[in-house]
């Protein structure tokens, strides 16, 4: 597809530009000196903060110890060379693999806590790899750090020499950039940015939030190895003083100088905060504390960093060329309404301490239909829809989905099956752009495409079916807010679920939108789509309903056809209070 | 002769001085979600304020005490309305980079005007200490756990009893709602901001006899304040307190019966294995379940 | 005229969500605005009180232009809000939240304060037995009548109430609507938004229908029940069929 | 949009320019390159170089100079860390106009450079005292202190035989020069058939040492001997001992007797004994130079402005002794440097660049430093 297409010749031009950056500094590089040494270390930290911008920028989780994956890079190399004589690009993958793991281990153990939590926590690992570094005397060498750690040769080739050490350090960083850069546009890329952006609706269009956060952090903390083992080799000697929280801190401050959602911003940073003090050094004394005024002023005045800067003045978003998509395949394969229960749910209820916000509620939702749930606000229509698409953990009953009990399954699986939801109050990915929230919702675990360009073509398809193709390059959060639910529909939609659940999809329009959210969900309907919609709108509602449930104080208090429904006395007295019109 | 109760002194004393660093970082966690990286360059201002006023105006310990205190909260209001205003609506990260740019700042400064040599700073008692039993209690020791549990009184009576109290209060759980009531937010929040200096400068004044003054004693304490605060509960008062304290008898004892060099990891360990049991902390405030 | 709206424009990053409101209150009078969910009852009622941040247009209240006033001093004029979801603070008991309730205004003593939270108590029943519990134990109803109870303590001129109804069953809604009825006797004026239009209509003096952050209509609860629209919006066919 | 970007650019030159190329001096001056840490925890004993080393040039150069030429310093900053000590160097090599490079006395930051100084091709003097610095076969070091062998061996012969005490309490940082320094004692402590009754490590900058103290007290040591590099921290020590009467002698290294440490342990710390690279009157040169440096500064000088001195002085020594500022020959004319007195003793250097062998005991007789005697340890 054009975008996709488009995308990669980008990333191969910026490939290319690099590769050649990277052998015009290896050909004037000096051999050795300030100059080497300057490079060496922009070169090694950016790759570690590189490994910030996968964790923080992509995936929204903030790590306070990236000096402490640094530092473990850098002793596996050294010890791995120095000790036990092993080759540096052995060494340089036991650190890697080692500091993989333990940003694994790490986030397994704590990525279920929250923000605030995680950065404390970071911190405390960060004080304890330090403070074993130093006291392991027998392992680490302790506080004298370890010399004499060699450069590596590559099938004979010496890359011992300054220059061409430098050179191998920025193909690495070249390397990092790429990928870091790719990431972003990847599957795995979108799901860590739809988690920053919203967890819980990613959550419901099928990411496994949990486990994209622990990827996030293990890539994040293996990028920190790598720039260490490289480090390492660079300086030839390594101490425990050169990986603290201080260093932590100085190279988050890299990645959110140059923009941490992006990798050349990293890059950016990385080369800036690391010339900053150089170029400061004419204050002698006081360089380091108009460094400390520095990060304020760029953290208030650069809110997106120098790099976001640069693209929010210079790279506009262009819409897309025109292509030719096939229209969105909706459920043709199913048609008619059936009598086929594509869900079911039994006896559930969900209890908050005392409050009984759903009791016991029984409901049935067939194929091809589509089932409206109604009641005065409050009466816990929005608390099914949680319990049904796994946000609530159900406090008695049972949920079927497909004739499967759904009951135990996370909100993800729950996608992975088909299930597929939209929002009362909007939750779009607000980093992403109109298309690619939808490309998160096609590419659904389970969903019947696979692959870039089939994933990118339904969700074209989807925004075609809504509308919305015109703005599809566009920043989500620059749509009105009637758009924005469309852009929720159609990232349902681009998942082609087996059902759709569609939480107030006319709060907030007008009644020219009204009459367009109709005829939508008219058509949908006319596809065969199963779908479960709560709305105020009784027009609406008895536009499109095919069967009514009706909850007050969370409980059924009816359930059947419209007319049945809405005639229920019960019913009536829900919506209308008991009549005071003689007091008016 | 047992070495415990002496520990126990010095643990208590050690983690009165946490305590009090954590209150600071917890007032304004509460008040204006603001997660203050630089609160032990509080203590360290606090520290310098008074050895100036002392050393070079020759003021009287006690009024000197007294205008470093206000000195150092009228700062903190400055603090406030750099590294926290232009950054209030743009989530917590933001604010954090920047109490850390801050901290930067603040340290090297005070290392470029004043020097980098420890100064000795006098303490409240010209005795060093008395025996009780068999153990010493360290004048300052003594007057730093008084303090502490002073301050504590004091606050439970502010932040329980007085109207302005149950205003803060206020401020901490719903600032919008705060508002509407015509709570002056704005005014609380410096007011805090005025409050966590000033004790932040208060506690670096009294531990400076024990740890010198220096750009040092900065980092010595704020981690650890801030670990104490996580696990007493983040944002719980009772639970700074608690979890200062506890950190300053558990790595006490721990330097003694287990390991000393690792004396700094104990606070962590134990910050660690109280998210992995007890997210919220040991005091945590109840996580409601409905979003 | 106590408060007087003109073209308020309202909006949020997605857009506008109130695009010129005319509306008044006078003194004395319970004015309904009613409107389905998202319709921009709740922003209108932010927007008076100087919550929401882009707002254009003119506001005064009791003559004086509050457009762009901080929220606090807004409530010092004598305006009190009663936001939708109650918005108790949890951790304070309830006597404590009502004593807030009466923030907005100065010199007054501690010991007059806490007298006014008693006889504001005694207006509700059963609340005297709860002062000493913490907000967040509360159930709906009671937590909705703390709410009240606290925009009381401001003896406000103005009382904007945001669905004082949301989420109460029928027994505490009339409950509810009781008491606005007495506070009105006491010569309060409230600004009542409700989804719950019958029961709206049924307090109030005037009303206003929102949809989708215009005025449709104004007028006496009877003309606006009477109103095809209204009824055909509000409850589809029901009504028709009722 | 164009200007803004051509803006940038031109600030970023501009700061390119002040700080890549520095300011320009007449280049007939003699230039000596200083790394201090001018910041960071070491920044005490940075200021205490500088003031040194300005000493020793303003004497030269109040003199005439050498071979009719001004002495100028160039000081980088290190940072106190071991990548500020790497960059801070190599900036200073790179000017390619310096005559000799006088390096850290942290001897991990030696570490951190020992290539750099290497390739630099300059004589690089430092004040790091341990031991493997200068068997790393680099002809370019020239150390102008003692080493640790001989601090701990002073150490050890002096607490044996001299106050005849064979119960050891060794206490060191857990930093490099804590954790060598503690290592060696031990070793030469064995040697003479002592095992230590209690050994322990202490990290820097701790807010109480209660435990240590405890713990010495319950040993039933009779004599403590401590490697701990900062001040701050032997200040609390000596507090804390006094406070849970732990009056037992102790025997130090040399920062037990700096100032700082006096002024902030005060009684403390009175009864001490230091083993000391520098003493004021250890020989008249010790002598003069405490006695200027106090006029100039007012403070009473410890080691480390007395190498630094040391070190521009036999800077001066050797270009008058080869004439010019050639680096290599200046080398080598440092290693033929026999019997120079200095301020921190005799200087001759040895194959491995190690000029100093001797220690001084002192003792802190009411805060007043009190030269016992000179020890030179045979090897």
């Amino acid at each position: 597809m054009m975008t996709a297409v488009s995308m990669r010749n980008r990333g191969l031009l910026y490939g290319g530009l690099g590769i050649l950056v990277v052998i015009a500094i290896a050909l004037v590089a000096p051999s050795h000196g300030y100059y080497l040494n300057i490079m060496m270390q922009a070169a090694t930290y950016a790759i570690a903060v590189a490994g910030i911008v996968v964790v923080l920028g992509y995936c929204g989780q903030i790590s306070l110890c990236q000096a402490a994956f640094l530092g473990m890079g850098a002793y596996c190399v050294a010890i791995g060379t120095v000790d036990y004589g092993l080759p540096f690009f052995v060494s340089l993958a036991i650190g890697v693999a080692v500091t993989g793991i333990g940003g694994t281990l790490l986030g397994l153990t704590t990525l279920r806590l929250g923000g605030h939590y995680i950065g404390m926590v970071t911190i405390g690992f960060q004080l304890i790899v330090t403070m074993v570094l130093t006291n392991w005397l027998g392992f680490t060498h302790g506080p004298d750090g370890i010399s004499g750690i060699p450069r590596p040769s590559l099938a004979g080739m010496d890359l011992s020499g300054g220059a061409i050490y430098l050179g191998l350090c920025l193909l690495f960083l070249g390397a990092v950039t790429m990928f870091t850069v790719y990431l972003k546009m990847s599957r795995l890329g979108r799901a860590m940015q739809a988690v920053r952006d919203n967890d819980l609706a990613a959550s419901t269009c099928g990411v496994n939030v949990f486990r994209t956060k622990v990827i996030a952090f293990a890539i994040s903390a293996a990028l920190g190895g790598l720039g260490g083992g490289l480090f390492a080799g660079a300086f030839s000697y390594i101490s425990p003083d050169q990986f603290t929280f201080n260093d932590s801190v100085v190279l988050l401050t890299m990645a959110l100088l140059g923009g941490v959602e992006y990798a050349f911003g990293a890059l950016l940073g990385t080369i800036l905060l690391v010339m900053l003090p150089e170029w400061l050094r004419f204050l002698r004394q006081a360089y380091l504390a108009v460094y400390g005024a520095a990060v304020i002023a760029i953290i208030v005045f650069l809110p997106r960093g120098m790099w976001g800067l640069l693209m929010d003045r210079y790279f506009k978003p262009r819409p897309m060329k025109a292509v030719e998509v096939a229209p969105l395949p909706l459920l043709a394969r199913h048609g008619v309404p059936s009598e086929d229960v594509v869900l079911n749910i039994a006896k559930l209820a969900k209890h908050f301490g005392g409050l009984k916000a759903v009791d016991e509620v029984d409901m049935m939702v067939r194929r091809g239909s589509v089932h409206a749930l109604i009641g005065p606000n409050g009466s816990g229509k929005t608390t099914i829809l949680n319990v049904i698409t796994g946000l609530y953990v159900t406090t008695a009953g049972k949920v079927e989905f497909l004739g499967k009990d759904i009951t135990a399954l996370p909100p993800h699986d729950r996608a992975r099956l088909g299930m597929c939801r939209t929002y009362q109050n909007i939750r779009v990915f607000r980093g992403m752009t109109v298309l690619e929230n939808v490309i998160v919702g096609a590419e659904r675990g389970g969903n019947d495409v696979s692959g870039t360009d089939a994933t990118l073509e339904r969700a074209l398809a989807a925004l075609d079916f809504v509308g919305l193709r015109d703005v599809a390059h566009l920043p989500v959060g620059d749509l009105p807010y009637g758009h924005q639910r469309y852009v929720e529909i159609a990232r349902a939609l681009a998942g082609s679920p087996e059902i759709l659940l569609l939480d107030e999809p006319g709060a907030g329009l007008n009644l020219t939108e009204k009459g367009e959210m109709a005829e939508l969900l008219k058509r949908l309907q006319g596809h065969g789509m199963t779908i479960v919609i709560i709305d105020h709108d009784m027009k609406l509602i008895e536009r499109v309903a095919d069967h009514i449930t009706v909850l007050n104080f969370g409980r059924r208090i009816a359930d059947g056809d419209p007319k049945f429904a809405l005639s229920h006395p019960e019913v009536i007295a829900a919506y209308l209070g008991e009549p005071h019109r003689d007091a008016a | 002769m047992s070495m415990l109760p002496q520990l126990l002194f010095t643990g208590i004393g050690i983690g009165s001085i946490y305590a009090m660093v954590s209150l600071g970082f917890v007032l304004l966690i509460r008040s204006a979600n603001v997660v203050n990286f630089a609160q032990g360059e509080f203590s360290m201002l606090g520290a310098y304020l008074m050895l100036i006023l002392l050393m070079s105006f020759h003021v009287p310990y006690f009024i000197a005490l007294v205008v470093s205190v206000i000195l150092m909260g009228v700062f903190g209001i400055v603090f406030g309305v750099i590294t926290y205003w232009p950054l209030r609506t743009r989530g917590q990260i933001p604010v954090i980079i920047s109490t850390i740019g801050a901290g930067i700042l603040l340290e090297n400064t005070v290392l470029a005007t004043y020097g980098p040599s420890p100064q000795v700073l006098p303490g409240v008692f010209n005795a060093s200490g008395v025996l009780v039993g068999n153990i010493f209690m360290d004048s300052q020791y003594l007057s730093i756990i008084c303090t502490a549990f002073v301050l504590l009184a004091l606050q439970y009576v502010i932040f329980e009893k007085t109207v302005v109290g149950k205003k803060i209060q206020a401020t901490s759980q719903d600032r919008e709602t705060a508002g509407l009531l015509g709570i002056p937010v704005v005014t609380l929040i410096f007011g805090i901001f005025f409050y966590s200096a000033a004790l932040g400068g208060l506690a670096g004044i009294l531990v400076a006899p024990i740890l010198f003054v220096s750009v040092g004693i900065a980092s010595v304490v704020a981690l650890k304040a801030f670990a104490a605060n996580i696990i007493g509960g983040f944002g719980s008062i009772p639970g700074a307190i608690i979890g200062g304290l506890l950190i300053g008898i558990v790595e006490t004892l721990g330097a003694a019966y287990i390991s000393v060099p690792y004396k700094d990891a104990y606070a962590f360990i134990m910050l660690i294995a109280v998210l992995l049991v007890r997210p919220q902390g040991l005091f945590g405030e109840r996580v409601a379940e409905k979003a | 005229m106590l408060l007087e709206i003109k073209g308020l424009t309202a909006r949020y990053n997605a857009g506008d969500v109130l695009k010129g409101i005319d509306l008044s209150v006078e003194e004395g009078e319970i004015v309904a605005l009613i409107g389905s969910n998202g319709a921009g009852k709740s922003t209108t009622l932010r927007s008076i009180s100087g919550l929401v941040a882009n707002v254009s247009g003119s506001i005064t209240f009791g003559g004086m232009p509050i457009l762009g006033m901080k929220t606090g001093a807004i409530a010092r004029l004598g305006l009190a809000h009663v936001p939708e979801g109650r918005r108790l603070f949890p951790g304070l008991t309830v006597r404590d939240n009502i004593l807030l309730g009466a923030s907005n205004r100065s010199g007054v003593s501690r010991s007059q304060m806490e007298r006014e939270v008693d006889e504001v108590m005694d207006l509700f029943p059963n609340l005297k037995r709860l002062a000493g519990v913490y907000a967040w134990t509360l159930s709906g109803g009671e937590m909705q009548m703390v709410a009240v109870a606290r925009g009381m303590m401001a003896k406000p001129k103005l009382l904007l109430l945001d669905e004082p109804s949301l989420g109460l069953a029928p027994m505490i809604v009339q409950q509810v609507f009781r008491i606005i009825t007495e506070i009105r006797s006491r010569g309060a004026t409230v600004l009542l938004v409700e989804q719950n239009a019958n029961m709206a209509l049924s307090v109030a003096d005037r009303g206003y229908v929102l949809e989708a952050g215009t005025l449709l209509l104004s007028g006496k609860p009877e003309e606006l029940w009477d109103n095809d629209h209204v009824r055909a919006a509000y409850l589809g066919g029901l009504a028709a069929t009722a | 949009m164009e200007t803004s970007r051509r803006s940038i650019i031109g600030i970023l030159s501009a700061g390119a320019c002040v700080g890549l190329v520095g300011p320009a001096f007449a280049a007939d001056t003699i230039k000596i390159g200083m790394t201090i840490p001018m910041t960071g925890p070491g920044a005490t004993t940075g200021q205490l170089q500088h003031q040194g080393a300005k000493l020793a040039v303003d004497q030269i150069n109040a003199a005439g100079g050498v071979l009719g030429r001004q002495i100028e310093l160039v000081e980088e900053d290190d940072q106190t860390t071991n990548p500020g000590m790497v960059l801070a160097f190599s900036r200073l090599v790179n000017r390619g106009d310096l005559a000799v490079i006088l390096a850290s006395v942290r001897s991990t930051q030696v570490n951190a450079v020992s290539e750099d100084i290497k390739k630099s091709g300059l004589p690089v003097f430092i004040g790091g005292s341990d031991p493997t610095l200068t068997h790393m076969g680099d002809p370019w070091v020239f150390r102008c202190r003692p080493n640790d062998i001989f601090s701990s061996k002073v150490i050890a012969e002096f607490g044996a035989n001299d106050l005849k005490k064979k119960k050891w309490a060794v206490i060191h940082g857990t930093d490099a020069f804590g954790a060598s320094g503690g290592k060696l004692l031990i070793d030469q402590l064995k040697a003479l058939g002592i095992t230590p009754v209690i050994e322990q490590g202490i990290n820097n900058g701790q807010a109480d040492l209660t435990p240590v103290v405890l713990a010495v007290r319950n040993s039933g040591a009779d004599v403590l001997a401590t490697y701990i590099a900062f001040e701050n921290d032997v200040a609390l020590f000596a507090r804390q001992l006094k406070q849970f009467g732990v009056n037992i002698p102790w025997i130090g290294s040399a920062s037990v007797a700096s100032p700082i440490s006096r002024n902030l342990a005060g009684p403390a710390l009175y009864g001490t004994y230091v083993v000391a690279d520098f003493d004021a009157n250890s020989s008249p040169e010790a002598k003069k130079f405490a006695d200027e440096f106090n006029t100039a500064h007012k403070v009473i000088p410890d080691d480390q402005p007395a190498w630094v001195y040391d070190a521009v002085m036999l800077t001066v020594e050797a270009i008058k002794k080869t004439g010019g500022t050639d680096p290599m020959k200046l080398r080598d004319a440092l290693h033929a440097i026999k019997g120079f007195k200095g301020t921190e003793g005799t200087y001759t250097f040895d194959e491995n660049g190690d000029g100093l062998r001797a220690y001084n005991i002192i003792q802190n007789e009411n805060g007043n430093l009190k030269f016992i005697r000179q020890i030179t340890p045979a090897s």
